[in-house]
């Protein structure tokens, strides 16, 4: 088996285990958490298929790598995003889960000891 | 000479690994920050003999990279909790922040 | 001995010395008792072992640049790890000794 | 210029393992800790697979900045936060275990039933490069032949700002960012904020002039760039500029606007939008990506110090 192959497996594997965590955490910085694994997953897809195409003397296919490249980037950008959400759900509601029942605890104030 | 320092490289990356297994057991956040840390070194370690070994210079920068950065999940664990009890050393009380930055409350603000 | 020869020895002895440190410091992390210990034995083993490497590295790389950038990594992490170690430290030093949980919820 | 295959595998091993503690744990806190690790293993495996361009930017961005960021999220999180200790029931945990080894199965027979020979666009790359005037294919694929995702991506940060601002509630709005402000840093902090921003911004300077030929690049150097200006943040020695700042704004989207000009003029005087002139290539790639590197590094800057928050607010904050 080549590196190849074996990252792209292992790229699979993390697809699988971050949807799972997507699923069953009911908080959203877990929910993120997870995500960014799946987001690290098909990178590492897009990794396999770069180093399948090493050619003309490049290790891997400078294009997918690229693709890579611009990805992480966008995707720091998503989570720096979400996670100021997340951080804004918790101030006005003081709770973290999606669940769209109004939370008991709904008047809790915005500026908690921590 | 590239066998001996890939092994070695191999050696310290395993080594280090092995000290991961603070992450499982903990007991408390700053332990499993420590084995953090000590894998940014251990990689740091690899990455460098693996740089030379493959004459790479560009393996060399990652290194120099990683190094500048490794600090950074500490900073975050240090900074990131109001604990007047833990997080401040000595001598730093709570007040001193406001006399190092006053802050112009309310000025040029609401519009 | 010739100038190669002796240089390949000197980076071997270094280099094995050097990892030998990151084993110890790892042991040191997963056997010693309390974390501010574990601190210590981490802080004195990478940046020994750190050392002990780029400096066994240093004669196996030709260029003035590339030891520039070997001792900017050992410089660096040196600092970084002696900020971090006295960070950490000083987070781990409450009243009463015990290290505080910032796990939040189920500790 | 491989490593017996063992490391590979203990590398794919490190991965899956820190993937399922960030998954298993009980505690938000843990997960983001078991987070910093796996991007540290992750540089390491895209070293591995020979792409440390990429390397690069996991390790500066993936590891670094996303630790920081989630770190200190998830010590903001309420402590008695419901969604800390609920579960769903085990029969939805079943069907989500099945449905999720599903979509693994099914990527993996992807990977396994990948097409032999692997198409590549490496020999287009090559036979291209020198027209570009750069010697990393990476670089030339950036911000020649794919040039325009690269613009496509400079707008969507400018975009991630605007969004993040727009989360500030309406009497917070002119304040400055809150999320890096907190009480008084401790003295060594300080020192290491004063100590590492000239070698960093030398490194992020260096990786963007080697970035033209070897691995490095804008990207690269602007998170070494932003994580500099974050620890200058976070140790209190600055404060973050407020979001009114018209000198910020500019700059941020300062190498956007760059990259429209240039290719715009491209469109004019090489016949087509991001074209460049003959001869020009290189010099116009390399004022783009020095335009870039400084707005990326403010942006990214920026989105990890948060929405504005009013000025009374400050220092009671974490």
């Amino acid at each position: 088996m080549s590196d190849a192959t074996l990252f792209g497996l292992c790229g699979a594997a993390l697809v699988g285990l971050g949807l799972y965590g997507l699923i069953c955490h009911p908080g959203a910085l877990r929910k993120l958490l997870a995500f960014n694994l799946v987001g690290s997953g098909v990178f590492l897809l897009f990794g396999a298929v770069a180093r399948r195409g090493a050619a003309s003397g490049f290790g891997g296919d400078p294009v997918p790598q690229a693709l890579v490249i611009t990805g992480l980037v966008v995707a720091f950008a998503a989570t720096a995003l979400a996670v100021a959400l997340v951080v804004r759900l918790a101030q006005a509601a003081g709770r973290t889960d999606l669940d769209p029942e109004p939370p008991a605890r709904s008047e809790a104030t915005p500026e908690r000891p921590s | 000479m590239t066998e001996f320092l890939l092994s070695a490289a191999a050696f310290v990356l395993a080594t280090v690994a092995l000290g991961l297994i603070r992450i499982l057991r903990g007991p408390s956040d700053a332990d499993r920050l420590l084995a953090a840390q000590l894998l940014g070194t251990g990689g740091v370690a690899a990455l460098l003999l693996l740089g030379v070994a493959t004459a790479e210079s560009a393996i060399g920068d990652l290194a120099l990279v990683l190094t500048l950065l490794a600090a950074f999940a500490s900073v975050g664990f240090v900074t990131g909790t109001v604990r007047p009890d833990a997080t401040r050393s000595p001598g730093e009380a709570p007040a001193a922040r406001a006399a190092d930055r006053p802050e112009p409350a309310g000025e040029e603000t609401r519009r | 001995m010739s100038a190669v020869e002796i240089s390949t020895v000197f980076t071997v002895f270094a280099v094995s010395l050097g990892s030998l440190f990151f084993l110890a410091g790892t042991l040191g992390l997963l056997r010693l008792p309390d974390t501010l210990t574990r601190l210590h034995a981490l802080t004195k083993a990478d940046n020994l072992g750190l050392g002990l490497i780029v400096l066994g590295l240093l004669p196996q790389v030709s260029s003035p640049l590339g030891w520039i950038g070997l001792i900017a990594v050992w410089l660096l992490a040196l600092l970084a790890g002696a900020t971090v170690g006295q960070l950490l430290a000083g987070a781990l030093r409450p009243s009463d000794g015990t290290p505080p949980d910032r796990g939040g919820g189920s500790a | 210029m491989s490593l017996p295959a063992p490391v590979d595998l203990g590398l794919a091993a490190l991965v899956l393992g820190l993937a399922g503690w960030v998954i298993t744990t009980s505690a938000t806190y843990r997960a983001a800790e078991g987070f910093v690790a796996y991007g540290l293993v992750l540089a390491l495996v895209w070293v591995r697979l020979g792409s440390v361009d990429v390397a690069l930017t996991e390790a500066a961005l993936g590891s670094g900045l996303t630790g920081l960021l989630l770190l200190r999220a998830a010590a903001r999180l309420p402590a008695d936060d419901p969604a800390e200790t609920t579960r769903p029931g085990p029969g939805v945990r079943v069907v989500a275990a099945v449905l999720c080894t599903a979509v693994a199965g099914a990527l993996a027979a992807v990977v396994l039933l990948l097409p032999e020979p692997a198409p590549s666009l490496a020999p287009a790359v090559a036979a291209n490069l020198s027209a570009t005037g750069v010697g990393n294919p990476v670089t030339g694929v950036l911000l020649a032949f794919r040039a325009v995702d690269t613009l496509g991506e400079s707008i969507v940060l400018v975009l991630a700002l605007v969004g993040l601002w727009s989360l500030a509630p309406d009497d917070a709005w002119g304040g400055r960012p809150g999320f890096l402000r907190g009480p008084a840093a401790a003295s060594p902090l300080r020192f290491l904020a004063q100590v590492l921003p000239p070698f960093g911004i030398l490194v992020g300077i260096h990786l963007l002039w080697i970035g033209a030929d070897h691995p490095g690049g804008k990207f690269q150097g602007a998170t070494v760039l932003a994580a500099m200006w974050v620890l200058v943040l976070v140790a209190g020695l600055r404060q973050p500029p407020r979001v009114t700042s018209r000198p910020m704004r500019g700059l941020a989207v300062f190498g956007s606007l760059v990259f429209v000009g240039i290719g715009t003029a491209g469109a004019w005087l090489a016949g087509a939008f991001l074209a460049y002139p003959e001869g020009l290539a290189k010099p116009l790639i390399l004022s783009i990506e020095t335009a870039l590197m400084l707005s990326v590094a403010v942006i990214l800057g920026l989105l990890l110090a948060g929405p504005p928050e009013p000025d009374d607010a400050a220092g009671v904050r974490s």
